[in-house]
């Protein structure tokens, strides 16, 4: 499960910026799960329970989301959602994207001109929406 | 807030070295170059990672003749061992398919390959980086705070031109620059070594033009054998 | 909204054919062959512009041996002609500094060329490329809808992998093909040539490996003398 | 005057915009000037001027606005004015960047920490805010 390594970004990430930013003893953080990367949501929170066990420093809180993906292709100005064509990737491609995203400029085309020059507007994968403050 | 940049120092924190081999041209020898100083590292009883960023024409697997297997997921994805060499590259991901990716794709994606490969202990990392100062160059400035660049160029104006625009970006940015291999010497002036002198940077060495290694390509075995390999590793030393 | 991308048609309506010599991996000679094209095509009395976009290692002002004033302004910018070639690139605006750009930059200042350079009444437009199917390939693609791409490939399996790939991608997306040169050939076996067939691709020729042709980079003269420019001489009535 | 070239593209745009989007006779262009392209403004509107009477299309007016330039240090986060370092710019130099502003990488580093790795967030040439429709 390389959801792992990612929970695992997701922590190092908010702890960097609780000290940075001297954020008292108790913390949630905000996450989203952009649905073009496909993220296993229960390994996922499996690893960042596990994870805030790991450290002492912050009480840590997590808050997920999920977001859905959006395309635009570029050359014809199209815009679709990743769900509505999701089912003509194969397991194997769906799996290569799972692990870098941006192999769907291999293996996903514009559904109106065919174009693989498409943008990834919203949806790509795991970001930190924002990290805040709460009572312990 | 990108989480990802905030692992890449742990996920590298047991690699000794890490040696980005570029020079800003293609063509000059990049990928034949960080191969074969992998397979020397290694041969010395060094623990070495190999990592291709060249997402438009990725050279190494080819060039080691590795079998495409998929990398292993764990708590992250684990580089499959080429002849003991860990071995990353967008190939696993792509195959022989074109990847098409804007600078804001190649950049994504390497900070992504940055994040999730476990590379554990190595004393060498070498990373073949693509031509040009773009997105690639960049990020790795910017995630890999521990970075070497090792520059190559040919005795051509064409490449040589280039190499330096890159040193003076290097040096300006007060990124280390560990040397200059002169690559494809043919006959013996050595250009670059003066060229190098001029900017004060070191020079490594000279690789001859060496006719027979496009058909060692592919055996990992003869290529370590070539005339190439053993240019190559004569230079090592002054590396470690 | 983005107003150069309306006005790029307008400036190439009197540019009868556009050719993007590319091949995907750096050093396979996009550069020296776009500049001897040019070369070859001015000599038969066409009118011929050049336009150099590897931002990063900029190659044809060294080949051609251009002096390089700055480009004239007039209702826009006036492409500097070089031996009656008429002829832009980024060092007229970077000279040799480094021009660090991300894949955006790449993409903007490609826009902003063909938005502002006045080339007026061409017969042809040779654009050499970067390596690469990034932002560059996929914006004069995006931008020009009428250009055609020569292909490049050595006879090195490195070399031959990248086309190949680039070459996929074009056919998928109907992106005309001009045909593959063979470049740097050694001996007679012509490689690139049985795999363009494979792919179904014409086949326009194979350019030898020139030994002296390095040492007559940057003066044109002694350039188009070369069997080098020759060879591609003898290519250029199947590409008119 | 390379602003002709510009103005030129910019009354393309919109009458390519009119069109598709079937407008009325009348329409005004909102254009914005990004401040790192430095645009010799009176040229730009002398030059729009003599493009409209070129055309019998459209009544064309437009509105000009213009945007500081912002930019933003990948390298170590830091944000600033183009208007507080443009000074340190060579005549020639700042000449370069009007012709294409993405050489700004070339001549322009991060006040702080000295990378070219930065982002222009905002203002870096001529763009259409918007187009809209009005009484002739
Ligand atoms: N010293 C050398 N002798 C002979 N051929 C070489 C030598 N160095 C590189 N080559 C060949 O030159 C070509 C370019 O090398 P490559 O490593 O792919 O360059 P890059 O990675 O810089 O694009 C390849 O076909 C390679 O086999
Ligand atoms: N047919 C040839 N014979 C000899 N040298 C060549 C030949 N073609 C290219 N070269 C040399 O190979 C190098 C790479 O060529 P270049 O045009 O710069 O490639 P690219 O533009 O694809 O990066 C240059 O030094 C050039 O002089
Ligand atoms: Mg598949
Ligand atoms: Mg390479
Ligand atoms: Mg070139
Ligand atoms: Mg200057
Ligand atoms: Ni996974
Ligand atoms: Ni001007
Ligand atoms: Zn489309
Ligand atoms: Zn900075």
């Amino acid at each position: 499960m390389h959801e792992w390594s990612l929970a695992q970004a997701v922590i190092n990430g908010a702890l960097d910026y609780a000290k940075k930013h001297k954020l008292k003893r108790a913390i949630k953080i905000n996450v989203v799960l952009g649905e073009l990367q496909q993220i296993d949501v229960p390994a996922f929170k499996l690893a960042l329970k596990e994870l805030i066990k790991e450290q002492q420093a912050y009480k840590i809180k997590f808050k997920i989301k999920e977001e859905k993906a959006k395309l635009r292709c570029r050359a014809c100005g199209f815009e679709w959602l990743f769900s509505k064509t999701k089912e003509k990737l194969s397991e194997q491609d769906s799996e290569l994207i799972h692990f870098v995203p941006e192999v769907a400029h291999t293996y996903m085309r514009c559904p109106k001109c065919k174009s693989p020059d498409f943008e990834i507007i919203k949806g790509r994968g795991v970001q930190i929406e924002s990290i805040e403050e709460i009572s312990e | 807030m990108d989480p990802r940049l905030s692992i890449i120092d742990e996920r590298l924190k047991e690699v000794k070295r890490i040696i980005a081999v570029s020079g800003c041209k293609g063509g000059i020898g990049k990928s034949v170059i960080s191969c074969a100083l992998a397979l020397q590292l290694s041969k010395l009883g060094y623990k070495v990672g190999l990592l291709d960023l060249d997402f438009f024409s990725p050279s190494d697997h080819i060039i080691l003749g590795a079998k495409l297997s998929f990398p292993e997921e764990e708590k992250g994805i684990v580089a499959p061992e080429v002849s003991g060499i860990k071995f990353m590259s967008i190939v696993y991901f792509i195959e022989n398919k074109p990847a098409p990716f804007r600078g804001i794709d190649v950049s994504n994606a390497i900070i992504e390959l940055l994040a999730i490969t476990l590379w554990n202990k190595l004393d060498f990392l070498v990373i073949d980086m693509p031509p040009g100062i773009g997105d690639a160059t960049l990020d790795t400035i910017r995630a890999i705070k521990r970075m070497g660049f090792l520059l190559i160029s040919t005795q051509s104006k064409l490449s040589w031109e280039s190499t330096k625009r890159m040193a003076k970006m290097l040096k300006e940015i007060n990124v280390p620059i560990i040397g200059i291999i002169e690559n494809m010497q043919k006959g013996s002036d050595s250009f670059i070594e003066k060229q190098a002198k001029l900017l004060g940077i070191r020079f490594l060495g000279s690789i001859e033009f060496d006719e027979k290694l496009e058909s060692k390509l592919g055996n990992m075995k003869s290529f370590s054998q070539t005339k190439f390999s053993k240019q190559i590793g004569k230079i090592v030393p002054n590396i470690c």
